[in-house]
């Protein structure tokens, strides 16, 4: 398993059965916890069992994941979801997604549903270096097909960042979630080459529900965005990716 | 039957618990229908409205701090003329129980009586719960924190509705007592103690404020112990029913503002943290009326003991 | 040497480095003796000293709050005479670097100049940290929530001494800025900000008060992100030197303050957590200072940046 | 197990060594921790071996001994101790120890400590109910001799208070540690007796070490004690018991 990501099983029927690639889940722990976290964090549904359980792809960053980190066999969460747009696909048309880092958790989810419903579908995967890449055999098992891993350092897969994966086509959709930086030059790549763009937008989130406005993004025309109910997946050329 | 023992009749309204969703925290109630049986609670209390619709803050808006949560949303709302036509019919056609109140902002006096009077014909509005104590925006606490302005405030709201007014102070003075005075004697139905405290948190590596906006209003279980006391101080100053607001998660949290003198309480940050503690608050203090051998709810407001045992 | 870069002159005494121990939290330094290497800090600040002998709040004086504390000690200490005669005498062989402060308190002017001209004479005493800003007492906070009243009693208590006067702020008021600038006209040499916040916690089953004195002020994490934004108000109002104090209980936390402008920072309620804080902290700026490259901590003093990345 | 009660070891060569009977630590979970409890809370030293271990009887009460309750094996927490005075004792008087609840705690040290050094020593101990008795077993092992079990309502040992085990002597000491009530009805008994007593008083904690004057009681003479420094074990008779 990567170093500090792991992937995380929960037993969620409702959600499981509701769920659509690139919608969200808020993990809590509830009005009786004591301790950070106080409020939920968003996580992307990594992938769903017709058991009625889903997977999440987890990186240990701060308080929150410390928590998830510590979770043991058993140990009941607050879960609400699923949440949000999902990604929006078809078979009519090929579909690249493009990950990085722990933006992979949608496209193990996306991949596998995208597979069976007949889409063409392929998956660019970079991370910084090589002790992070999640398991490749599981991301296989996961989506059915491979990942093309790109590490920056070249410890793993091909060395460089994940965009130089990409190849002009005005005829694919292109899904990408990862950080920031990454999600710009994604859209300057692809604004260039005339082809579509969705991406999942990460922002700090309160309710994750629609009310408390702490979400929001940017809108192309200068408007703010829930994240939670209008995103997380935007089309890109609905985003103000001037600033 | 199961209401009875928790209703109460506040500000002219009758309140069949006592619990309402905080501003801010609930939007316009229709977000979270499916999460919460919002008819069966006291009320909620909207997002701030004002007169003309407002964008908000940069992001982030969001961020928490020890025990608590900073934001900076800065008023953000779809302002009257919307509020009235998109969001005032859902609540009017839902909540039939639940007591609506509109929280109110402006920047000028104008404003504040502006909003009041175009929503007085209005139905579905139960009350207004003045907003004199954002920390967000520019101004926000003017109203709150200046005792001649906040009597002309609430006397030129007055005179614009008959319905319940009740004024939403600041945590942020020496003495809550003398803005609470001021605000019974220029008329106010009640007070709404507390709003949040200003505060910022840094991020150290990128040496940049981690809200957008730089600072914002800390809210959450970090400030319940101030706004019990706040709640207390002004219940012991005015005659006026008290809304008690601030850190409330718990049955517990929630009786301690009761006893303190306030009839209804407020729930805000705890609802991101689990939406069903509004439901699970309101059984709680009616099995702690019923366990305390209380007739009633009204019993337990304000009485707490200030002697040794 | 590992002191140098954390080395500061700030009102003209050499601090070797920027963590203190906050009043009240540390006593008079001898009971931290042999768990704190209290020599090697920047300093402490006393308990309050009176002008008589204070006994004292009823109990309970302490309870935990969500993420912090309420205390109400009531100012309990040993006077003026005791303080001189017991508990000086033992600071001035023990503390050879680090820099002592006395914190001070009194019911008048008169009070409080007496206390600082009682020690003034004194070796062992680097300056004074007036104390303005107590909750805990009737009139704690009486000099600090009045411009005027503060005016008058900084410019009193500056003519009995020329030793560094740092002025310790209440929270308590709607702009500390008015108050930061109050005392550097008055003649202060620096601000320690922020003291606690009023705050009451109730035992539902009793419905009594679980603080003896029924309030008290509330410390610890869950005030963090108040005292963060009330230090950087402060830095940017006034040109004097600040003492950040509240919730600090890490590196990053004091670095909060350091960047919105604090030059020292005291740590309080995080001594009871574990005593072993403060050096933690100090090595933890020290290697802060060197990972982001910066001459010395100096450099890291106020220079927070508000532009967007 | 007594119901919500338990045993608890912990390694600390120093505190174990060290302690003495009547002294307790401060358990905290340091500075790393977001939740409660924030403030150490103190127990009595219970028992200590010359492996350099120490025991604790804890009762489940609130978020600090929840917190204690989860601990889970090689877990570190704080440790600050021993503090405070110690019951003093020797081999010219018989003592009798009146134990209520979970008071019960510095007597299994001291019995055991004061029988080794050839001290004539009783213990009484008293609980509510018989679910909450603590292990007689146990107690006589560490102890090395039985207890005198009193419940209120008879479920276990002798029906009635700890009290109506206590003979009238004034050749005793007697030291006592348990409820507030508990405490005062001892006080009343001795004083009317002309017997000494001894007491472990309870105090909210801050510093534990004497600086933060959190933890007074009140004195004979009006003044306030530190329970921490002065204390925990205080003779009755410089205490005023008139409220
Ligand atoms: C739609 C969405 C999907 C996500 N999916 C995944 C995923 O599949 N796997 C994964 O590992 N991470 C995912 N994240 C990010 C995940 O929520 C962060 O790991 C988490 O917020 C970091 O939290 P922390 O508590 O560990 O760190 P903290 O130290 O508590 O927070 C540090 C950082 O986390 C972010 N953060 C803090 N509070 C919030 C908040 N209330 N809401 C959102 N972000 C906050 C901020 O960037 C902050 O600087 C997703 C985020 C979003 C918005
Ligand atoms: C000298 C001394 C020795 C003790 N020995 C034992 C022992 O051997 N075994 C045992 O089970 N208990 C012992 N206690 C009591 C133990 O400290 C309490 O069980 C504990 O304080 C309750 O804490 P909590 O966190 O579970 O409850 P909380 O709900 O956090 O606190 C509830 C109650 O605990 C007490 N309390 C809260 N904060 C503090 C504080 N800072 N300091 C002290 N008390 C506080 C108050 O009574 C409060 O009402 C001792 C107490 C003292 C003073
Ligand atoms: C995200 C958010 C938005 C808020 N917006 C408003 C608002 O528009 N008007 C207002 O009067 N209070 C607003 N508040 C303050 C709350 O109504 C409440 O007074 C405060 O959060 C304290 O309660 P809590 O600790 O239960 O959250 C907001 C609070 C939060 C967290
Ligand atoms: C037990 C206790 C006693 C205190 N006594 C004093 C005092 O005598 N004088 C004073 O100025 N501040 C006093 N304070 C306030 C602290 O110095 C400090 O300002 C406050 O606790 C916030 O810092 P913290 O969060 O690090 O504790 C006291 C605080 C505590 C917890
Ligand atoms: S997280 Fe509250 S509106 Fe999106
Ligand atoms: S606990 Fe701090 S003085 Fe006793």
């Amino acid at each position: 398993m990567a170093e500090e990501t792991w992937w995380l099983e929960l037993d969620s029927p409702e959600i499981a059965q509701a769920s659509q690639p690139g919608q969200f889940v808020m993990i809590g722990f509830g009005c009786g916890n004591t301790g950070a976290p106080l409020l939920p964090r968003p996580f992307s549904v990594g992938w769903r069992s017709d058991a009625g359980r889903i997977g999440l792809l987890v990186r240990e960053f701060g308080s929150g994941t410390t928590r998830l980190s510590r979770l043991h066999r058993g140990e009941e969460v607050l879960l609400l979801g699923p949440l949000g747009q999902p990604f929006r696909f078809g078979v009519e048309q090929p579909v690249i997604c493009v990950a990085g880092g722990v933006g992979l958790a949608p496209f193990l989810f996306l991949v596998g549903e995208a597979r069976r419903a007949g889409v063409d579908v392929s998956l660019l995967y970079g991370e910084r270096d090589a002790r992070r890449v999640f398991d490749p055999a599981m991301i296989e098992s996961l989506c059915g097909t491979e990942a093309e891993i790109w590490t920056e350092d070249g410890g793993a897969g091909r060395a460089g960042r994940v965009l130089e994966g990409l190849t002009p086509d005005p005829g694919v959709a292109v899904l990408g979630c990862g950080p920031t930086a990454m999600l710009h030059a994604l859209f300057q790549f692809t604004r260039t080459h005339g082809m579509q763009l969705q991406v999942s937008v990460e922002e700090h989130m309160g309710c994750g529900v629609g009310t408390c406005q702490g979400c929001v993004v940017r809108g192309a025309d200068g408007s703010w965005r829930k994240s939670c109910t209008e995103g997380p997946v935007f089309d890109a050329a609905d985003l103000d990716w001037t600033r | 039957m199961a209401d009875s023992i928790l209703a109460q009749t506040i500000f002219g309204l009758t309140f069949q618990g006592p619990v309402l969703l905080a501003s801010g925290t609930c939007g316009y109630g229709q977000e979270y229908a499916d999460l919460i049986p919002l008819d069966e609670l006291g009320g909620l209390v909207t997002k701030a409205v004002s007169l003309e619709p407002r964008p908000g803050n940069p992001t982030h808006r969001i961020a928490e701090t020890p025990g608590g949560m900073i934001n900076s949303i800065g008023l953000a709302n779809v302002g009257l003329a919307r509020f009235r036509a998109e969001k005032l019919p859902w609540l009017r056609d839902h909540l039939r129980r639940a007591q609506v109140l509109v929280n109110v902002v402006g920047d000028s006096m104008d404003d504040f009586a502006a909003v009041v009077s175009g929503l007085d014909e209005e139905d579905g509005v139960a009350g207004y719960e003045i907003n004199v104590s954002c920390p967000n925006v520019e101004g926000g606490t003017l109203y709150g924190t200046d005792e001649q302005a906040l009597s002309e405030l609430v006397a030129r709201i007055r005179r614009e509705t008959e319905r319940p007014l009740i004024i939403k102070l600041t945590p942020n003075v020496p003495d809550i007592c003398l803005y609470a005075r001021v605000c019974e004697d220029a008329g106010a139905d009640g007070l709404s103690t507390i709003n949040t405290f200003p505060g910022m948190l840094i991020d150290v590596e990128r040496r940049r404020p981690v809200i957008g906006n730089a600072s914002g209003g800390v809210s959450g279980p970090s400030i319940l112990p101030m706004g019990v006391y706040l709640t207390w101080k002004a219940a012991g100053a005015v005659s006026v029913p008290i809304i008690g607001i601030g850190g409330i998660k718990s049955t517990a949290d929630a009786l301690q503002y009761i006893l303190a003198g306030a009839s209804l309480i407020q729930i805000g940050t705890a609802l991101f943290v689990d939406p069903a503690v509004a439901a699970d608050v309101t059984r709680g203090i009616e099995e702690f009326v019923r366990r305390q051998a209380e007739p009633d709810l009204a019993a337990l407001v304000g009485s707490l003991q200030m002697t040794s045992a």
